[in-house]
């Protein structure tokens, strides 16, 4: 790197962008700066996204301008975005599951034959050597519907480094990447610096971030607050920043469960992939577990590794093709959900908007839903039962009448705990209970946890994150490609171990297996 | 009528089968047809031109002797007609005609023009000098039969100054929208004194109103003469209707389509206008199914 | 709080006040839509507002409104009914057949229930379509629309049955009692909406069975996950409005004192426009039977008005499309100031609450 | 490998290779459906299989197929087009209008181009009301649905635009031709069924439009995202469906030499049975052009068939709703044994290639 100031190409001034319910940008300032790696680091839910989103033209900031090498621009769609050169591969994968990869790569910039005839040679061409580029060479007419969830990162990364982008927005591309890919992407960003590409990258992944970073900025709560050069940079100077932690020294003095009685046991647990627009996973099998009374079980894994699919299961919304669960010493068959709630275990979802909150429903209706009583409703009765448990959990919510959507992530995310709290389960199921949770809600959470779980409930929760894990679990197991490569006590864990039994590992002959570890 | 090939087939396309009118007027035809010896087909088109024009399509392809029609529009018959008649196979044309001459070998037609002035002059008659307040249901306004009678009941009507159209509302042939239609008008228009209706349907949902509203002494009159209409008119609800001699001319039409058949001419005009007879509560125990029985 | 800040809210505050205004006005459009023709007709009209006409407006509402009550619960939980007009006409001929041609005792009870139970059958055929089978609503009402439809002309052959307000010996007198009778000035089928309507509207508040519904029209993964029997809601749904176009088909049967097999056609048609009119969303999820009730109330006037205007069958035809059109035009315009105010809104009432 | 692997994927294998049969089975159901009917119908109709048949046959057909073709891209991209029966009557009318009141000069070009002109119009009301103003298809289609249909009845008064087949002196000659006319011995709207087919495939497979509207169908949002312009591709597909139900009613007027304004009712029912029959899925996102002509070829046999066999008109109704409730449910049960079967095929087709 030259020692002169990098310059500023893109500049993003005083972006204002409200959701109801909060605010994600509140007066956002942002630079990038030419050809580096623009690092932007922030808590979940800090507005990385939405900034992004802005940038690449897919959402309106309330407020605010764009200037693209000092010239004001309108970036209004994506397609005016792929016209200044703006490129992005957003977080949430926005694939298209009915056409092919090729078709995928090229969707919204077909290549033609003077305008009219699509020139399919030309895009396998280039689809397979910007696939070969990503060293993950693949069938270009094989439908996407069919691929893992890494295998659809992957095609999103090959969209953008076949249309070559000046400007290269990468939001957490590698969450479902094995350590492998991760590799090889980084060789491409690496690659396309020197071609003079700048890029933005978004990652929770620390040690990723020191690695590949120029210039880095931090966000929280939806403001800027940090800048800085490579050089000026440490791991501490962005903790601190991000503020992030959540003060959890009090939360890891705790005993450990190990004489408890054993409340539930998972043998040969084996479910088919979910096929259609959804993820075509590598189906689970042969998954096997106990877990104690008041005891905390955490799972680690990559994006798209099974667990999402592994609670379902045991919450009774996915087909279980061989296994067995057994509560309390007694084996149960789970056909559906009122199955596995009637025997005591309820699922808070992954995905709030998607799979848990009726948006319609104000908040009492949304946590008293499905909840067992009478044949009629009575407002009061409901009203004080969840006046209680709001207080209880600390929902900050004046008024249970106004649609859920009204709260702020972490509170939505409490309600889902209510609901499921008002069943009285025995074992709680929750898919990464604090995804886009501010950092105090996020401490909140964890806390109301641990005293259920020293109150004799016994929970099971995954995460993506080495820290909540650390924080949380008892125990840990680590899932890789719809297996347990692994298991951890809480004395056993560390960032490196828990990666690695995650990522799975490519063999010479390219056949991708699973880490061996402690298999239960 | 089980299909044996060896007969000869004779297709007959009426509006609907589910209009007392031209049921009776299918299951005539298709009666005659049958003692003649021929096999038989009953289609219906739904007053809807492209359907007809299909049908008889299907009549062109499965080889038919001749074929008995009621059409579905005297304009827009005429192509489909031509067609069938240009691939060998006779049309006779009963109950409406189509505007062109010399392509049906016969048009066997109900007068709707004579009904429609019968009826209205009986409905003038009944309800006297005094005249009054009138109103008046149509049928499916875009159907051609709709239009003929609406004017063959005002070039009675509105040549009488005591008589005075209030409300002329389009009831599409149908039982439960005249029925509501009435109603409404009854409200806009508490004076009048009678109802001319377009068809019995329309005329049996007007009584229907009548007698849910308690009203008495409102005449009412149809058109077409069917079972549920001279019993309405019997038991003293409608007044009068005007019998289609639909059985007539269905077995007319077949009996002229069969002497086509073996003698290659119907030995009548192409155009026989056969009149419509007014059934009132004097004369109504004459008439059953369509059919003056004494 | 900074000066800039309090300055913020403060603007922030006064939005929300007109935004509320706004937002109410838009929510209120069906009533608001029902009281500019109200006073439209009243003017044109001298005799609109009698007592007499409204009696006889209300029988004609009561049934596109017994219909659009049932569709709204279909059409709450993510689905559309295409097959009620069909249903209707069925209900009809089964009743008319039992009295007519049945041999048992011609009881109009017997009439009826077999009625029912036949239309029940078509709405548990939707509802397994539907909820088990997975077939797309429309389709699978479609298909049953054609199938109640042919079974109602098979049934007579095509013709009506006639003369069911038949005689006294006949024991008849109790089926045009059904539709034709009074009770404290109101005529009995304003009375069967009534019931219909209340039962519907304490179904959709205050029952589990209500709340399911809106939960599975909102978002059906949800629902499942919280542990409600999408399956058997929607179900239930289907058979709640075959059974409304049941007793809409017995009622006109009743009226008519005759079933004809193509009574009921296109009912749907308006049946769906009342529910959407009154405010309900077709995606599920959103809308009350209360506003069912006013879109028929609408479509209702509308349509008895403008025959009371004389205005030509044509030009009915042409603003009751524009009316639809509109109506759900508005819906929509409401939902984007809804999006685009409520932050407002709801961070003044937070604020406020703190 | 371990034996237990081994075993596995060896029984894994068993099942793809009858699961693939009876996936393939399944695909090709419209295709196995047409045959079958053409069997049974041959078999009980004489003529059915003469050539004269067949050519009309193709000429039915190819109605319900040019009006299955535009809707494809509609039911394609997630949308539903109620209003296709209206535009063309409305075709017709406008075209037997200008024809024989226009004045100008009598010449079929100016109709017919005045006719998809306004057409054209009525399919940007619809895109525009689905896509920019957000109004829900069903419902945007239902109200220009009943505003075409009262256009068309008010241009002439409710009555027929006779003598479109006029002489030689008004220079009427090329009309009739449109809809009656032979070319290699098949009727011309056969060819112009076939150029539509055959652009649509076209559109369909190899271009960027086609590309996209498969896109918008599959996943909106990420269509969104991928820089494709969702509402400009909702307007083409609605604005190609309507310029195919011009199509259509120009044909019909032309074939009638009249033009009716009632022309064209519940052809809408027709065209999406068509489109669903030949596997495009309601939903969006998965069919073909082709598989709507094989829909439009087994809805059209069916119709003769049943026709030339004389069953009666009341048990057409009833097959009908039972041949579309059947083929949906069969097209469901094909997802599902696909969700069930598709992880072997899956393995083994993957160990297969690697
Ligand atoms: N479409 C939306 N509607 C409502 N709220 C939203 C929407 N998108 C984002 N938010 C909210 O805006 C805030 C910022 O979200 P954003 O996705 O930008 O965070 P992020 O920094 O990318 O987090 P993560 O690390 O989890 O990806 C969150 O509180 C989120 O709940
Ligand atoms: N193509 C995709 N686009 C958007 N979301 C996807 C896609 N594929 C999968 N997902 C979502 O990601 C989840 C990943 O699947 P799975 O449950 O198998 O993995 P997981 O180990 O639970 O991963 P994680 O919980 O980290 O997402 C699924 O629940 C699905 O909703
Ligand atoms: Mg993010
Ligand atoms: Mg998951």
């Amino acid at each position: 790197m030259s020692a002169q100031e990098p310059e500023v190409i893109l500049e993003a001034r005083n972006l204002v962008k409200r959701y109801p319910g909060n605010t994600a940008l509140d007066h956002v300032t942002y630079k990038v700066y030419r050809n580096c790696v623009n690092v932007l680091i922030g808590e979940n839910g800090a507005g990385k996204s939405t900034l992004m989103r802005v940038l690449a033209g897919v959402e309106k900031a309330d407020e605010g301008c764009l200037l693209l090498e000092g010239k004001d621009v309108m970036v209004r769609s994506p397609r005016e975005a792929a016209a200044h050169g703006i490129s992005i591969v957003h977080q949430e994968l926005a694939v298209l599951p009915n056409l092919d990869i090729s078709e995928n790569i090229f969707a919204g910039r077909e290549l033609t034959h003077g305008g009219s005839i699509v020139d399919r040679t030309r895009e396998d061409s280039r689809s397979i050597s910007a696939l070969e580029r990503l060293h993950k060479p693949m069938p270009v007419k094989g439908a996407v519907s069919q691929l893992s969830l890494g295998n659809r990162q992957i095609v999103e990364l090959a969209r953008t480094l076949a249309h070559g982008a000046k400007i290269l927005i990468l939001d957490e591309p590698t969450s479902a990447l094995s350590v492998a890919e991760t590799d090889s992407l980084f060789e491409v960003i690496a690659e396309l610096k020197a071609t003079g590409v700048t890029i933005i990258y978004i990652s929770h992944r620390l040690h990723e971030l020191m690695h590949l970073g120029d210039q880095f900025t931090v966000l929280r709560s939806g403001r800027i607050v940090g800048e800085a050069a490579r050089g000026e940079v440490s791991r501490q100077w962005i903790v601190e920043r991000m503020s992030g932690r959540a003060d959890t020294s009090d939360l890891t003095q705790r005993a450990s469960v190990t004489d408890a009685p054993e409340v539930l046991r998972v043998t040969g647990l084996r479910l088919a992939a979910s096929v259609g627009d959804e993820a075509a996973q590598a189906p689970v099998h042969h998954v096997g577990f106990t877990l104690r009374k008041g005891e905390v079980l955490g799972i680690y894994g990559l994006l798209g590794a099974g667990r999402t699919e592994m609670l379902e299961a045991l919450a009774g919304c996915r087909r279980i093709l061989s296994g067995n669960v057994a509560i309390d010493g007694v084996p149960l068959r789970i056909a559906s959900v009122a199955d596995a709630m009637k025997a005591g275990l309820v699922l808070v979802p992954e995905d709030r908007q998607k799979d848990g909150l009726v948006p319609e429903l104000s908040i009492r209706e949304n946590v008293m839903l499905g909840a067992a009583g009478g044949p009629f409703l009575s407002r009061a009765q409901e009203t004080v039962k969840v006046r209680e448990l709001a207080n209880d959990l600390n929902i900050a919510a004046r008024d249970l009448e106004l649609p859920v959507t009204s709260l702020s992530g972490g509170n939505q995310q409490k309600v889902l705990l209510a609901r499921c709290l008002m069943r009285s389960p025995k074992v709680l199921l929750l898919d990464e209970p604090t995804r886009g949770v501010d950092v105090g809600a996020k401490a909140e959470i964890y806390r109301i946890l641990l005293r259920l779980a020293a109150d004799g409930l016994s929970v099971v929760f995954t995460s993506s994150e080495v820290e909540e894990t650390r924080v949380l679990a008892d125990r840990t197991l680590v899932m890789c490609q719809g297996q347990i490569t692994a298991e951890f006590s809480r004395a056993e864990m560390t960032d490196e171990a828990l990666f690695a039994a995650a990522s799975p590992r490519v063999t010479k002959s390219g056949v991708m297996t699973v880490p061996t570890g402690v298999t239960v | 009528h089980r299909a044996d090939y060896s007969k000869r087939l004779i297709v007959i396309l009426v509006p609907s089968q589910d209009n007392p009118y031209f049921k009776a007027e299918a299951d005539t035809a298709a009666k005659r047809a049958l003692e003649l010896g021929y096999r038989v087909r009953i289609d219906a088109h739904d007053d809807d031109a492209y359907r007809q024009d299909n049908l008889i399509d299907g009549a062109v392809a499965s080889n038919a002797a001749a074929i008995i029609l009621d059409n579905a529009g005297s304009d827009s018959s005429i192509s489909a007609v031509r067609r069938a008649t240009r691939a060998g196979i006779p049309c006779f044309l009963i109950d409406r005609e189509i505007a062109a001459d010399g392509i049906a070998k016969a048009q066997i037609i109900a007068d709707n023009n004579q009904g429609a002035r019968v009826v209205a002059e009986e409905f003038a008659k009944a309800i006297g000098r005094a005249g009054g307040e009138y109103a008046e249901l149509l049928g499916r306004e875009s159907d051609t039969n709709a239009q003929v009678r609406t004017r063959g009941f005002h070039s009675v009507l509105d040549t009488r100054p005591e008589f005075k159209l209030v409300s002329a509302q389009a009831a599409n042939w149908s039982q439960s929208e005249a029925f509501q239609k009435t109603e409404t008008i009854l409200q806009g228009h508490p004076k009048i004194v009678g109802i001319i209706a377009g068809n019995d349907t329309m005329a049996l949902g007007a009584v229907a109103a009548i007698k849910s509203a308690g009203l008495k002494g409102i005449t009412i009159t149809g058109f077409d003469g069917s079972p549920d209409a001279t019993g309405a008119i019997r038991a003293g609800e409608l007044h009068a209707t005007t019998l289609q001699p639909a059985v007539v001319i269905s077995k007319l039409a077949v009996d002229e389509a069969d002497r086509f058949l073996k003698t290659g001419s119907t030995g009548r005009p192409e155009r026989q206008v056969i009149p419509c007879d007014l059934v009132t509560r004097a004369n109504a125990d004459e008439y059953q199914d369509f059919e003056k029985i004494r | 709080m900074s000066a800039v800040a309090t300055m913020l809210s403060k603007s922030d505050r006064l939005a929300s006040s007109s935004a509320r205004a706004v937002l109410m006005l838009l929510r209120a459009r069906a009533i608001l839509v029902l009281v500019l023709l109200l006073i439209l007709f009243a003017a044109m009209v001298p005799s609109f507002l009698s007592a007499n006409n409204l009696s006889i407006l209300s029988k004609h509402v009561a049934i596109s409104a017994i219909l659009a009550i049932g569709m709204t619960f279909v059409v709450l939980s993510g689905g559309i009914d295409l097959s009620v007009g069909s249903a209707a006409g069925l209900s009809g001929m089964v009743a008319g057949y039992v009295l007519t041609r049945g041999g048992v005792s011609h009881s109009t009870v017997v009439a009826v229930m077999i009625a029912f139970a036949v239309c029940l059958a078509i709405g548990a055929l939707n509802g397994w379509l539907v909820a088990k089978a997975g077939v797309a609503p429309f389709i699978a009402t479609l298909g049953t629309l054609y199938i109640a439809r042919g079974a109602a002309l098979l049934l007579s052959n095509g013709k009506t049955f006639p003369n069911l307000g038949g005689s006294v010996a006949h024991g008849l007198t109790a089926f045009p009692a059904i539709g034709q009778s009074f009770l404290l000035g109101l005529p009995m089928p304003v009375w069967i909406m009534l019931v219909l309507f209340g039962l519907a509207a304490i179904v959709a508040a205050k029952t589990p069975l209500g709340r399911h519904v809106y939960a599975v029209g909102g978002n059906e993964r949800a629902a499942r996950l919280a542990g409600i029997n999408v399956p058997r809601v929607k179900l239930i749904t289907y058979l709640f409005s075959a059974f409304c176009a049941s007793v809409v088909g017995i009622i006109i049967a009743s009226q008519l004192e005759a079933a004809h097999p193509a009574t009921g056609e296109s009912f749907e048609l308006n049946a769906i426009a009342a529910v959407v009119l009154g405010g309900t969303s077709l995606m599920g999820g959103r809308g009350s039977v209360a506003g069912s009730l006013i879109g028929a109330l609408v479509i209702g006037v509308l349509a008895d008005g403008l025959v009371m205007l004389g205005v030509s069958e044509f030009w009915q035809i042409v603003i009751k499309g524009v009316v639809i059109v509109l109506a759900v035009a508005v819906d929509q315009l409401q939902s984007r100031l809804q999006a685009k105010f409520l932050p407002y809104l709801l961070r003044s009432t937070t604020e406020a609450g703190r």
